[in-house]
């Protein structure tokens, strides 16, 4: 049987490429915050691994990819408030909220 | 195996068993309300004996305590989490 | 055993990932992501990160969720629009293939990686006794790489102003969020009643024996934030204008004093950010009370939201 | 819990909070360092400042002797919840008669009643999805049981521990 | 004994996880609110019992913070489904 | 040390005091971080700083190299610049104790230097990480800072879009902590291999940085949000925000893998850099909008920043290495910095005065705002890489690089680009320069210390080639500047304006007539479908998928060209 790094090393390469496929293919941009959280989660979990792997000194994992998780934790979480948040408010000023293009302000700028 | 040992055996394995009554509820039962009930009884009496288990492993009365408050919190948690959704159930199909 | 339960976890974990990419319904996906949250807590702790299993549970599976919960709410009428525009086959199919693609680097890579594997660990054994704190994550956090917390401290920060600034210009430096009302008989002011005084014993707990064993400012902050915005949403208490002057003082507090007892570190210590010798648990410290409650108040602010509403 | 006097009430109750949260601080924390005690002490005197004004002490008490009291009759009533739960759940022709019922309680509006439909939402059969001026709704799993006499029996039971107040405003 | 215990764990996940299937596929919002519900008792359970197998004490903490926070996406659901409605005691004041 | 922390200081400060205050809170800490940069400067490079006095790997290392300390310097002149630029239009309303724009603009003007200013010195990967948030975290809330739908939607694009760059950065510097067990880049530097896992590190690290500086084909949020912004916000955005993930991408390839990255992937890096250089300028030459323009003259900006990677290889040593390529990149940068901000500014004030910024309709403006129409037309100068500019001796130093290793064919994009950028220079001053009968009343005043600012920038990037020829000892400018240097300037312009004239979209009168005598109705008819085709393109490539499709191709492009050398 595999060891625990290895095997969640491999489920977050999986959880990476399953959030990179929502994050391109799903319109609805709440679902791409979702998916950016689930590609971070796909990597800090690869970091939680080798953390795993680095565990030494009578600890079970390396404690600064440990330390690092936290900083990163916290930074998605502030992403993900404010994309929401500027999400929200372009739910309010505009009819649709889908990013898949944009119409500049003026004329736009695709040929006639 | 000592007697604390087969304490514990008993027990978890009795909230094991609600758990799985729990989960076998929620396949079962036909809607959203009888659901709920499920959910909240079975598998808050499913933690709790998997709680009693564990008290004879851990160290003194304080860390038994301990986990007694983290069942209370999650048995007001999942009683308050219930009504809330049953509410928001009654009000969205007044009829259900 | 423990392998079968790894296994188990993870395949758990794959599965609502997977849910939350085909889910129809965006609020079926914020679901699975709540419970995903909560998972990913045991992941954690079966790899031995419980400092971040704290963090995740706190964050993951209480404030995102409930952000995100109430978002996919909001945001319900715009579902319609966004799923016309879906994708067709030719995009999902190169989708597929080069995400894929990219997992499967990712799985080579991480099957390449070098045995024995390289750590940090005894070399921050060996310097923890500088520190005087006992939670090697704590060392890390607050001496070896003190700038990256102090930097942290700033996005959190930047993060509030970035929200604050899509205030629309008439309620500039009125209250964050809609006023919530409940009937204050109801089960959910009940809650809000009971739970948040709790919650501040547990979140300073958590906070505080941070110093020695998992936990930290972080996680007590966000445990104290979401416990605030319980009785925010219950109508129990509601958000403070964003113009007052305390207000602003109590967010850029922590981080300030930080910078201050850094600063300092360059008279006594002859660094930025290093603490003189004996010191170092009691400033430690010091800094981790400051930064508690800008962290609380700022996680919760961003919580709240935009301001929406003028100051009266 | 003391009622005498006019402050008698705010302060009696904020010495049990503070004993309370100073007790829970204490499990938690489970050491006895004056570092520890202090600040566990500073936590408790703010968690009960939060708390009184939440919870303002006018609005109703709950007497814990009386709760504790209780205690098995609950844990009794929970376990038989689950087991009722599993019943149905698992017998093969799954026995439900699934329905609301009205039930007239002498508990007023606030504090006492919501604590009591916490403890009855834990209990067989029943999750209350209604409050309101005439009384409260539950749903229960099966209506063919004596549900209202079975939650009188309760009220009786709990009530007493449960002091009402005025409702909250 | 650390084996049973982490076998116990397994259990109740694999419990969860047979539940959730049900209630993820909805059909209503609320039975899938429940989903959260469900995977926060089953899962403070697996922590428990996992926190016991390999003798951490803070795991209990781990599980505690989830006790505590179990409630917060079924408030934040209830207040999106209830925000605006005219059954609504004071329904909140939208903008 | 004091140059990283002083900025943030001042914002938390200006936070605190907020109103009025924020403001000149933000201009004392330009003038004294200013002061701090100039001091460290002077007292030359190579200084290391241990934060906390621990040791990397276990502390962080700021170092402030060349490099580092020549960007601070310029980002420090560009911030003061764009401040004193923005005094006028970010002021606090009288009678009002706090507006929000303002107060939102100068703290987040002063978080982005604090956070461009750490990527610049800081000597850690992961330290790094945060400072690149911390740039999109204040560089998002000035797109959006006017708070209408179309900026609000290319502020949410822009920030999901740089959230997935920075995820892949940070998996490739957690793969090569895995891989190597330090983040710091001078340790990195002495120990890092060419093998499977440090390939797909370098190659998502890249890719990463690449969607946060906009290298076409990842640049879908970069024209929008740089048009949309107010034009003090556009300069911060176009000028600065950009360098600092560009700079990264020098760091990781110089000084973290030098020994991995291969000459295939620089010249796909450089190739990439090419096709901007030629899609964009066409594309800005196609667009309606002054301010549209302008964000799309960056995005093909942005490709010279990558022309000098194939250029720095040493042939001899197969490695990339520091050299006459770096510099000439670096002065790229740092001129286009100067001479971006000042455009930016430039159409603002354009902006400003007429109520639009309608390219075909901007007669009339070179006699209601010379100064203006002057500091565009020298930021003009300064881009093409016309001499005295700091782009001219950046381009001499490319020429030589090429000339030396045989790569003939990037003289030739740096030519094409320069007289692309000719040709929609001359074709807005052309425009500008139209007479009208009556003279432009200017809708509101235009504030006489902005326009002198933007000119300031404007003749900064200019005289950068003076400053650089001295400071790097070349000596190619002084008296050496030869009567065919000049004449091939004039070639430059004249060829930009046959160009302008037979891609442009709307034609100002003089070019009316000479563009149907010069090249017939079927050249011109050619020559705008090709145009519309290259707009056309650059619609497509855009549009979201295509663009997220576009950066895991490039991940790969770039793994595999990794993997080829």
């Amino acid at each position: 049987m595999m060891d625990t790094a290895t095997l969640f090393g491999l489920c977050a390469a999986a959880l990476v490429g399953l959030g990179l496929y929502a994050f391109i293919v799903n319109p609805q941009p709440l679902r791409k915050i979702i998916a950016f959280n689930v590609i971070g989660s796909g990597v800090f979990v690869l970091v939680g691994a080798v953390a795993y792997r680095g565990g030494a000194a009578g600890w079970g994992g390396d404690p600064v990819p440990q330390a690092l998780l936290i900083t990163g934790l916290v930074v998605a979480f502030c992403a993900s408030a404010l994309a929401i948040a500027l999400l929200q408010r372009l739910a309010r000023e505009a009819e649709s909220v889908t990013l898949a293009s944009d119409a500049p302000a003026a004329p736009p700028a695709t040929p006639e | 195996m000592n007697l604390a040992d087969l304490f514990t055996v008993a027990a978890v394995c009795a909230g094991a068993f609600f758990f799985l009554a729990g989960s076998v509820g929620l396949l079962r039962f036909p809607d959203a309300l009888t659901r709920l009930h499920a959910l909240t009884k079975a598998d808050n009496l499913g933690l709790g004996l998997v709680v009693l288990g564990l008290l004879p492993r851990v160290d003194g009365v304080l860390g038994g305590l301990k986990l007694v408050v983290i069942w209370l919190l999650a048995l007001l948690a999942s009683a308050a989490a219930s009504q809330l959704i049953a509410r928001a159930v009654k009000r969205s199909e007044p009829g259900a | 055993m423990s392998e079968a339960l790894n296994a188990g976890l993870a395949l758990f974990v794959l599965a609502l990932a997977a849910w939350m990419v085909v889910a129809r319904d965006t609020f079926a996906a914020v679901v699975g992501f709540v419970a995903y949250g909560l998972l990913l807590t045991l992941v954690w702790v079966q790899l031995h990160g419980v400092d971040v299993a704290l963090t995740e549970g706190a964050i993951g599976g209480g404030l995102t969720g409930a952000m995100l919960v109430a978002a996919a709410a909001r945001l319900r009428r715009t579902e319609a629009a966004a799923r016309a525009e879906r994708p067709g086959w030719p995009t999902r199919a190169a989708a597929a293939l080069l995400a894929g693609g990219v997992t499967a680097a990712l799985a080579v890579a991480v099957l390449a990686l070098p045995v024995p594997a390289p750590s940090l660990a005894p070399e921050t054994a060996a310097n923890m006794g500088a520190t005087g704190v006992g939670n090697p994550i704590t060392g890390v956090l607050l001496a070896f790489r003190a700038v990256d917390t102090l930097l942290e401290t700033t996005v959190v920060l930047l993060a509030l102003i970035g929200v604050w600034s899509l205030a629309p210009d008439r309620v500039w430096g009125g209250r964050p969020g809609p006023r919530h009302r409940a009937d204050p008989n109801e089960t959910l002011a009940y809650l809000a009643r009971v739970l948040p005084p709790i919650g501040l014993v547990v979140g300073v707990y958590i906070f505080w024996v941070g110093a020695d064993l998992p936990g930290g400012k972080f996680q007590g902050a966000s445990i104290i934030a979401a416990m605030w915005l319980l009785a925010v949403m219950a109508g129990l208490s509601d958000a403070p204008p964003i113009s007052r002057g305390w207000l602003r003082l109590a967010l850029v507090g922590g981080p300030l004093v930080f910078i201050a007892i850094g600063a300092a570190g360059v008279a006594t210590a002859g660094a930025f950010l290093a603490y003189p010798d004996g010191l170092a648990k009691l400033l430690i410290k010091a800094i981790e009370w400051a930064l508690l409650p800008s962290l609380a108040l700022t996680l919760a602010l961003i919580l709240a939201g935009v301001p929406e509403r003028p100051a009266r | 819990m003391t009622r005498d006097g006019n402050e008698g009430p705010t302060i009696g109750a904020a010495l049990t909070r503070f004993l309370g949260f100073a007790a829970l601080w204490g499990v938690l924390i489970r050491s006895g360092q004056p570092g520890d005690l202090a600040v566990g002490a500073l936590t408790a005197a703010a968690a009960t400042w939060a708390s009184l004004r939440l919870l303002p002490p006018a609005t109703g008490q709950v007497r814990f002797a009386v709760l504790a009291a209780r205690s098995p009759r609950f844990l009794w009533q929970s376990i038989l919840a689950g087991i009722d739960v599993a019943r149905r759940a698992l017998a093969p022709r799954m026995p439900l008669a699934a329905g609301f019922v009205a039930y007239r309680t002498g508990l007023p509006r606030g504090q006492a009643r919501n604590t009591f439909a916490t403890i009855t939402s834990v209990l067989p059969g029943t999750v209350p999805v209604a409050d309101d001026d005439t009384g409260m709704v539950y749903h229960c799993l099966d209506t063919g049981q004596p549900v209202t006499a079975q939650l009188a029996a309760d009220e009786r039971a709990y009530g007493k521990a449960l002091v009402p107040g005025r409702a909250h405003g | 004994m650390a084996e049973f215990l982490l076998a116990a764990a397994l259990f109740v996940l694999a419990m969860v996880a047979l539940g959730f299937v049900r209630i993820l596929r909805g059909p209503g919002d609320a039975d899938r609110m429940m989903a959260a519900q469900l995977i926060g008792t089953g899962g403070i359970g697996a922590l428990l019992l996992i926190g016991a197998a390999m003798g951490v004490g803070p795991v209990v903490d781990v599980a505690l913070t989830l006790a505590l926070l179990a409630a917060f996406a079924s408030v934040a659901f209830f207040k999106a489904v209830t925000d605006g409605q005219p059954d609504d005691t004071g329904a909140a004041e939208r903008e | 040390m004091a140059a990283v922390m002083a900025p943030f200081v001042g914002a938390l400060a200006a936070f605190a005091l907020g109103g009025r205050n924020a403001q000149r809170v933000a201009m004392l800490t330009i003038l004294a971080g200013l002061g701090i940069v100039a001091a460290a400067a002077h007292s030359g490079g190579g200084l290391v700083y241990l934060l906390g006095g621990w040791a990397p790997p276990l502390g962080i290392a700021l170092r402030a190299d060349g490099l580092a300390l020549a960007m601070m310097l310029a980002v420090a002149v560009v911030v003061l610049g764009i401040g004193v630029y923005a005094c006028a239009g970010f002021k606090t309303p009288p009678g009002e104790r706090e507006a929000r724009a303002p107060f939102v603009f100068w703290i987040l003007l002063l978080a982005i230097w604090g956070s461009l200013n750490l990527v610049f010195v800081s000597g850690d990967l992961f330290t790094l990480y945060v400072a690149l948030e911390l740039l999109t975290f204040a560089a998002v809330p000035l797109v959006a800072l006017d708070g209408s739908a179309e900026t609000l939607r290319s502020a949410l694009r822009y920030m999901l879009y740089a959230l997935a760059g920075s995820v892949f950065y940070l998996l490739g510097t957690m793969l090569t902590y895995g891989v190597y067990g330090t983040l710091d880049i001078t340790l990195l530097g002495a120990r890092v291999a060419a093998n499977p896992v440090t390939v797909t590190a370098v190659a998502l690290m890249t890719v990463g940085l690449l969607a946060k500086t906009a290298l076409f084909p990842l640049h879908l949020w970069l024209p929008p949000a740089h048009a949309g912004a107010p034009p003090a916000a556009s300069a911060v955005l176009s000028g600065l925000v950009i360098k600092g993930s560009w700079f990264l991408v020098i760091r990781v390839w110089f000084d973290v893998f030098p020994g991995v990255v291969t000459m295939p992937s620089a010249q796909l890096l450089a190739g990439l850099g090419a096709a901007a250089i030629i899609v964009a300028n066409v594309v800005a030459l196609r667009q309606e909008r002054l301010k549209l323009l302008v964000a799309y003259s960056t995005v093909a900006q942005i490709g010279y920043l990558f022309l000098m990677f194939p250029l720095a290889f040493d042939a001899g040593a197969a490695e990339i290495g520091r050299g006459g390529a770096l510099t000439g990149g670096l002065l790229q940068a740092i001129s286009h910095a100067t001479a971006k901000a000042a455009m930016f500014m430039a159409a603002g004030l354009a902006y400003g005065a007429l109520g639009h910024d309608r390219i075909a309709a901007l007669a009339g403006v070179a006699r209601a705002l010379p100064l203006t129409v002057l500091t565009f037309a020298l930021a003009g100068v300064a881009l093409m890489g016309l001499p005295p500019s700091g782009a001219y001796v950046a381009k001499k130093l490319f020429f030589d690089a090429a000339g030396s290793s045989g790569q003939w064919w990037w003289e030739l994009v740096l030519d094409t680009g320069g007289l692309l950028t000719a040709s929609y220079v001359v074709l807005v001053l052309a425009h500008a320069l139209v007479r009208t009968d009556a003279p432009i009343a200017p809708r509101k005043p235009v504030p006489r210390i902005a326009e002198l600012a933007a000119l300031a920038l404007a003749i900064a990037s200019l005289a950068l080639g003076f400053v650089a020829d001295g400071a790097l000892g070349l000596d190619a400018l002084w008296g050496k500047l030869t009567l065919s240097d000049l004449w091939s300037a004039v070639l430059v312009l004249a060829g930009g304006a046959a160009i302008a004239a037979a891609f442009a979209r709307d034609l100002p009168q003089i070019f009316g007539g000479a563009g149907r005598f010069a090249f017939g109705r079927p050249l011109r008819a050619a020559a705008v479908a090709v145009g519309g085709a290259f707009a056309g393109a650059d619609g497509i490539l855009r549009r979201w998928p295509v663009a997220s499709l576009a950066l895991l191709a490039a991940a790969f492009a770039f793994g595999a060209a990794l993997l080829a050398g």
